[in-house]
């Protein structure tokens, strides 16, 4: 059999709610990803209600992308579309790149399927619906067939039929079944005979593709040249999840997180519960005012607090937000955006509550603000959010998003004496203790316990005196204490890192800039850019309150400055206004990153 | 624990500052009590949060020689509880007024008591707002007029008890600004109970609603207004303690003590594990339901209504920590990194 | 009205859209009964607002053939308060999940109550987040395991019909999506009534808590598990009508009918004026309790628990307006704006 | 007795909250106000807490200004000082202009309230203590001698010294009592004897300054050149409260005002509360969410619907905000704003919410914003503000502040057939209705009320079809519903009054822009400059969101822009990232508007 070897490979699986399509595409990345090539997926829910059956809004989508370079995003168009019903198929298809093809079960395409889809007449048979290569299998009927002597019930063998189109997948990439069998053997270690039945569908697939004269060729996928490690495959909210319980671990503290479930947040908690033996405290509060409330009295008592929401979440959070500034506790508040305005679009993915993380509370109540890039940066920027925090003694939001929640890509797992050392030192010096005093070079005021002797204070949310830390109604005071808790962030630009630009150091033509989930899809095009030979260089930013101290030195250094964001020019707002510079706003707000297209749009008109 | 306990005393658990309510002002008597107590009770003052929403009586931290955290508006126990369930070994009180605890915080109150959150929970009650300076609350009785109901209040109060007793409390009592032994009774054994422990301190506005509670509070009337509850005695009032609750059915009626049979007159039992009897106390809401046309008219029962005792919300949060580690062993933070399905790049 | 009035129908009450909840979710029955209860009193679609939150349930008012807002968590009695205050022609009805109506919302929860706003509220309870997939809600039970809650829900479950009770329900009713007679019948009752009318429905979530009600639906137990409340009838229940609730003191007791006297059963009146009733049947909390220390296993009473009536928020807003305009005249811009002390430049 | 002709005169009353300074202060003012002078107040309530009688933290003042021009401001520096107690004086001896008065009741200064007051010793005794002119009048024992043949307990005896005083500054600034007088008879109409006690103080006061010889002089204020017509008096609360019954009706429909008490904006749901004969309703809700959403649900039954508060109030409506903004209904948020973050200084005012009230909610949720500059103005932005959400189809923020709020001005009482029709037309058309159709000049889409047959629809947060208004998650859709969202509310600017300046037409050196309650402050100073033949102008902006169509324009005719805020600048931070435009930022975060000091030391280094 001839094998074609491939760079990068896009596949999206697609399959009613109930055929175990996040599943199956999951074991087919984690397999990819054994043979070392990188990867990036993103799964794609029904939107938020349960559809009948065989419905269009019932299909569920999952994405990856695998390759021998770093992918940065699940990719634009799919190389290969799994559909294993006639809704499937409609959902999905007008998505398939040019010369991609289609894998279905042929068995699903009954007329009631195919009506359910809204489909007029059979799309297989009308060659005009769509002019892609399409590999029409039995599946289902193979599937049964494949278990005839297994004694289970027949809706039992039917759920197996997603393992025979794994089966053919693995077969059609060269990946070996091993490290799924050894999956479903545990998964199933209770029940072995699913187990077995599973295992024998999935050689079946294999054994059908390879015997079946369908497939000309293989493809074949070499390893990335990723960095030496142990990797695993994580999704951005397990990631934000583990980063929190890492860096309260660094802190030497205990963590709390007072949270309330909102899509697409929630998993953060569901992760974080799971760690209770890091002496890790959580609860599920009422509503999310409680939820940030809690943290803030957790915070207030020594521990590393935090609390997760989205967009909405965030909005009945501003009060409590403020008081968490005026009474300088840390606190790590990670906002997962999603479509908005108001309950907006739930399930899609959008950067559009910058603003809002910004500004969003009565009077001055400035915040750090800092967004993850990628899946797996998501660990990485909730340590960076703990650091900040502890070390400021300030809220700090953390902006991640649906599609880098959702998303996973592989993760080199860090050595934990490698991470930053975040020890905290509260404050149990009992002379000349004043609650506001301030340390000169953070400007942070000091943590006390309450339980610890002799330094007993009261806190709160009115002005208080710039030293004693006493309610105070002097005017003077007030002017003071408002531009000091400016300055306590602003100074944080003294301890981040400068804005890196991928591309043309000493300066270009055109810098895009961009910042959170984005960041996959402006690489990969800016990469072609530059392969093509052409001046376009790319700067991401992570730190968005402070700005890296260089941003404006950076942006000086090209002719034009694109910031590109999913909205509508967010980030470039606070650009322009804190650097009075003309910048080139790229829009989008179809609740998911740029393609390359949408980037070239409006790049090429300016080269 | 400092090495040399001396005696704690009252000025103990007081922080100094200027006292800055009115000249009057029933809450004074409960910053009094609530210090008196702290020094019976002798646990060292930084074991103690004092916590706080906004309002003229959620300034209460501030005189407290203890931690105190005077935060917003109506989120006093939301914050209590981060603080009380990430720290057990706390003592943790709040502090609120009738706005602050029912009206805006209204949600956490119940959820907290739902919880059982283990903590002492001081609502100052004066049926109106004070430091906004003259607005009903939900406390305020109907038809009560005031800055912004100058034609009448137009719904009937909510009564904290009877709320906190559908929302599941297991220890509620009332009291009132003007009977200092009875709050400190009541403070005490709110203390001692392991769970939510809700007091509702009817208090006197002496600017905003000076006199709402006259008709329990003046020597002349208060013995036939009050009922005062004793665990284990008969429900008797009235200045001649000539006045005697029975049950009719259901429900509870006054009598003249002579008419009836002592074995006919209900017992209170503030332990009683079934919440009938603490649900009957809270129904009967005296006089302040002018208005109503279901409500007859009570003497208003004060002292613990009920004193019951089940799993704290921390407790089994700190449970499920402890097992969690025993089951698990202790977290390690490189294998909770590992952990997983993860592959080598070499 | 319209002029030509041809005989409503259920399918008149509906929007004609999709309904997307999944297969065998018991959100169907409800949306079922409401339509036809409505085309039973015939009033045209056009005066009805059917007012939700976010949630599975709170999709409710999209198939709705009246008018509609899916407005967002929490706050559809908020908005329902403004909706029926400013007009109160129209015929108010708030559909809402248990999250919805008594987690994020419950502070509307006590205060529409609190108000008496005449209008209909059910609450569709699954015991769980439906729309979220799968975390616990305040009435989850005590234990169970959910996403949120992998170790055990650590907090007994809030009861919706208690905490109304708490807050001053005068009408409110417990039924379940597996008995559409008592549904339809229930909610007849509740739109007759005036003022705040709870609708509480046990529903299943079949995806994220199937079987949460299994016992008071299964044929088994059922008749073993609920306690059917008929107006002016004796408390009997199980399937051979063998047990009965009598009064032990204060305490409702569960009996073999056969061992009593007929004329010790407690007799339902849903239109008892003094609430211990409704309390003392709120107070019976099935099976669900596990856990508590305090709570005695019973059946589930189901039908109207209380149906008293008190002046409705909305009507004493019109009266207090009218009042006005009878007392002072009509409004006259120019004369409001030269009210007060004025002078004249010329 | 010599009569010297003053410009302008600023006095301030102070004494213990029990003084009756307010009721001076007013009387006073509307005294003065009927000989047509201008006038503008602004009292000064202790803080939150009322505190012991007779301490510095118990003391309440009143300040007013009134001149034979146009004033203002209630001044910068007070030019005669009533001071009842020692703490009053004390507390504003500070403040004094260089050549004011003070003018105190003797009587008070006993060694105890000597005490209470924080002084040493006794203030009257130390000449170095205050250089200034004081006038030291044993008012109380005056007023008790005055009153020794009323039969009246002492505390109400006492309770009339202020009409002492005030009859003393009546002889000062050559007042009649007459205004007075008319006023107490009708006050005490039942308990005539306090009118008479009052009416004899206040005569025995006048008496007594013409007897004796302290007062060299009197002093006669000319009235001003002011517009003719009838005025009166009004706070800045009192105006928006009237302003909003009076949208109500030249609209034509009912008002609805759900609204949760909090300083210091509840004085407008107060006022609103009086006025029920216009068919309005109030609900004083149980928090600000609920406040909120019952003017959305009123506002879809077809209220002219309205919510008012202060900043911690308008954090927690962020969520609702949304709401209103997804269902395009008409409503209108009173924000009064005052000192922030967090609890802050409830009492100070600030004008800090304005990023808040741009930004505070999730998503891309625009929405119109407007201030209003003085407290008159307040009853013309809260017409305007109906305007907008009545013709739009909007939520719009009005901003006014403590320091506007509860300051009073000379209302010049409009015809009511002068100010704006607002009418509204309900949709009850059945054919064709299509929820999201828009009026393509105003974007608009159509009200239908509840109730009216035919026209049944259903609506709520989840993003919608931009036609029929049902619910879509289509991405080309939500693009399009998030841009046409925007462009509604920049269309504005087509139908909003053009930047006015005042000062050079064609440009100059300095423009000074400003918003919000700074407009009087920024006006003197630059009318000074004028006078001095410097070329300083001012610009003040009514419209936040959209801007005036010609701002940029304005702003390029000048050498260097000022712009002046009660903030960190946060208009600036708007006006430069829209208009890519050097500015000099000018903040005050004290609890008051500038100077004209303050003014001075940046815009002289200017010029
Ligand atoms: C979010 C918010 N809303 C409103 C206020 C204004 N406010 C402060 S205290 C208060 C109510 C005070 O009444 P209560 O809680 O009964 O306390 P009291 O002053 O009577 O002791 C209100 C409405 C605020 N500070 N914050
Ligand atoms: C402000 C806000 N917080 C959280 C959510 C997420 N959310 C949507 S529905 C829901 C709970 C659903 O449960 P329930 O109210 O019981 O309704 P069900 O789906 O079970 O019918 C939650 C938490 C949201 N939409 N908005
Ligand atoms: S206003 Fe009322 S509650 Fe507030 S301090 Fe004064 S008397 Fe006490
Ligand atoms: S998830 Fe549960 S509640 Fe929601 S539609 Fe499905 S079955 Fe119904
Ligand atoms: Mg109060
Ligand atoms: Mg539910």
């Amino acid at each position: 059999m001839n094998q074609v070897a491939k760079d990068h490979v896009v596949i999206r699986f697609a399959g009613d709610s109930g055929d175990g399509m996040q599943l199956t595409g999951s074991q087919f990345t984690n397999s990819s990803a054994l043979t070392g090539t990188d990867i990036v997926t993103l799964p794609d829910y029904p939107s938020e209600i349960r559809a009948p059956a065989g419905t269009i809004d019932g299909v569920s989508g999952f994405q990856m992308q695998f390759g021998s370079q770093k992918v940065n995003t699940p990719g634009d168009y799919p190389d290969a579309l799994v559909a294993m019903n006639p809704a499937a198929l409609k959902a999905n298809i007008q998505d398939l790149a040019r010369d991609g093809y289609v894998l279905l079960d042929i068995d699903a395409f009954t007329e009631r399927n195919i009506d359910k889809a809204g489909y007029v007449e059979n799309p297989i048979s009308r060659k005009s619906l769509f002019d892609k290569k399409a590999y029409s299998i039995p599946i289902t009927s193979q599937t049964l067939e494949a278990l005839k002597d297994f004694d289970i019930p027949k809706k039992a063998k039917e759920r197996c039929k997603n393992f025979f189109t794994l089966g053919i997948l693995f077969w059609i990439y060269d990946l070996s079944s091993d490290f799924n069998i050894k999956w479903l053997k545990k998964k199933f270690a209770k029940k072995p005979i699913i187990a077995e039945a599973n295992i024998k569908v999935l050689k079946e697939g294999m054994i059908y593709a390879q015997n079946s004269s369908m497939f000309q060729a293989q493809y074949k996928i070499h390893s990335a040249p990723l960095e030496k490690g142990t990797y695993r495959n994580v999704s951005g909210n397990q990631a934000t999840g583990l980063g929190l319980v890492t860096a309260a671990e660094r802190a030497g503290l205990k963590l709390f997180l007072g949270s309330y479930p909102i899509t697409p947040a929630t998993e953060i908690l569901q992760e974080i519960t799971r760690h209770k033996n890091f002496g890790t405290k959580t609860t599920q509060s009422e509503d999310e005012i409680g939820g940030i409330c809690s943290a803030i009295g957790a915070s207030w008592a020594g521990a590393f607090a935090c609390t997760t929401t989205s967009g909405p979440g965030l909005a009945l959070k501003s009060e409590a937000l403020g008081l968490a500034v005026i009474t300088e506790l840390p606190l790590v508040i990670v906002n997962v955006q999603r479509g908005g305005p108001s309950t907006g679009l739930p399930t899609k993915t959008e950067q559009a509550d910058l603003l809002q993380a910004m500004y969003g509370r009565n009077g001055e109540a400035p915040m750090p603000v800092i967004a993850a890039k990628s899946p797996a940066d998501c660990f990485h920027q909730a340590i960076e959010a703990g650091r900040i925090a502890l070390k400021y003694m300030t809220p700090v939001i953390l902006l991640t998003d649906g599609y880098l929640g959702n998303g996973s890509e592989a993760f080199k797992i860090p050595k934990v004496n490698d991470l930053p050392d975040l020890t905290v030192k509260f404050r149990t010096d009992k002379d000349n203790y004043q609650a506001y005093a301030r340390n000169p070079e953070t400007l942070a005021r000091e943590w006390v316990k309450p339980g610890t002797p002799g330094l007993m204070n009261r806190v709160g949310g009115l002005e208080k005196d710039f030293l004693t830390g006493a309610v105070s109604h002097d005017p003077k005071n007030h002017d003071k204490m408002v531009r000091i808790r400016q300055e306590k962030v602003d100074n944080i630009a003294n301890d981040i890192q400068d804005l890196e630009v991928f591309g043309d150091q000493e300066g270009g033509e055109v810098l895009v800039i961009g910042w959170g989930s984005t960041y996959g899809s402006i690489r990969n095009k800016v990469q072609k850019y530059r392969e093509e030979g052409k001046s376009v260089s790319h700067a991401h930013i992570t730190h968005i309150n402070p700005f890296p101290k260089n941003t404006l030195e950076v942006m000086k250094k090209f002719k034009k400055v694109v910031i590109a964001e999913m909205n509508l020019g967010q980030l470039d707002k606070l650009i322009r206004a804190k650097y009075i510079i003309e910048t080139i706003s790229l829009n989008k707000i179809q609740g998911k990153p740029f393609t390359e297209n949408e980037i070239a749009e409006v790049v090429d008109e300016l080269l | 624990m400092s090495e040399k306990l001396h005696t704690l005393t009252k000025k103990d658990y007081s922080s100094g500052s200027d006292v800055k309510w009115c000249a009057g002002c029933g809450d004074f008597a409960v910053l009094t009590q609530v210090q008196k107590v702290l020094a019976e009770i002798g646990r060292p003052p930084e074991e103690y949060a004092f916590i706080s929403g906004i309002g003229c009586s959620s300034r209460f931290p501030y005189y407290m020689g203890t931690y105190g955290y005077h935060t917003i508006h109506g989120r006093a126990l939301a914050v209590a509880t981060g603080t009380k369930t990430f720290n057990p070994d706390l003592s943790v009180w709040v502090a609120m007024g009738d706005g602050d605890s029912i009206s805006i915080g209204g949600n956490h109150f119940i959820h907290t008591i739902r919880k059982n959150l283990d903590i002492v929970c001081i609502v100052i009650d004066n049926q109106i707002y004070g430091l906004t300076k003259g607005q009903f609350s939900p406390t305020s009785i109907k038809g009560q007029v005031t800055k912004t109901s100058p034609s009448g209040k137009r719904s009937l109060p909510m009564d904290p008890v009877a709320l906190a007793l559908g929302a599941g409390v297991n220890f509620v009592a009332r009291t009132i600004d003007r009977r200092p032994k009875q709050l400190a009774e009541v403070l005490h054994k709110a203390y001692e109970h392991k769970g939510f422990s809700l007091v509702h301190v009817l208090q006197n506005c002496i600017i905003f609603n000076n006199g709402a509670h006259d008709d329990i509070t003046n020597k002349e009337t208060r013995d036939e207004h009050s009922l005062i509850l004793v665990d284990g005695e008969p429900m008797i009032f009235g200045k001649n303690k000539d006045k005697a609750i029975v049950l009719e059915g259901l429900n509870p009626k006054v009598v003249n003590r002579n008419f009836v049979d002592e074995s006919q007159i209900l017992i209170h039992h503030e332990r009683a594990k079934e919440p009938g009897l603490a649900l009957l106390l809270a129904s009967m809401r005296a006089g302040k339901f002018a208005g109503s046309k279901t409500v007859e008219k009570f003497p208003i029962p004060m002292g613990v209504l009920r004193n019951v005792e089940e799993e704290t919300y921390d407790s089994i949060t700190t449970e499920q920590v402890e097992k969690s580690i025993a089951l698990k062993g202790k977290g390690d933070l490189q294998s909770m990194l590992n952990s997983g399905d993860t592959w080598e790049i070499n």
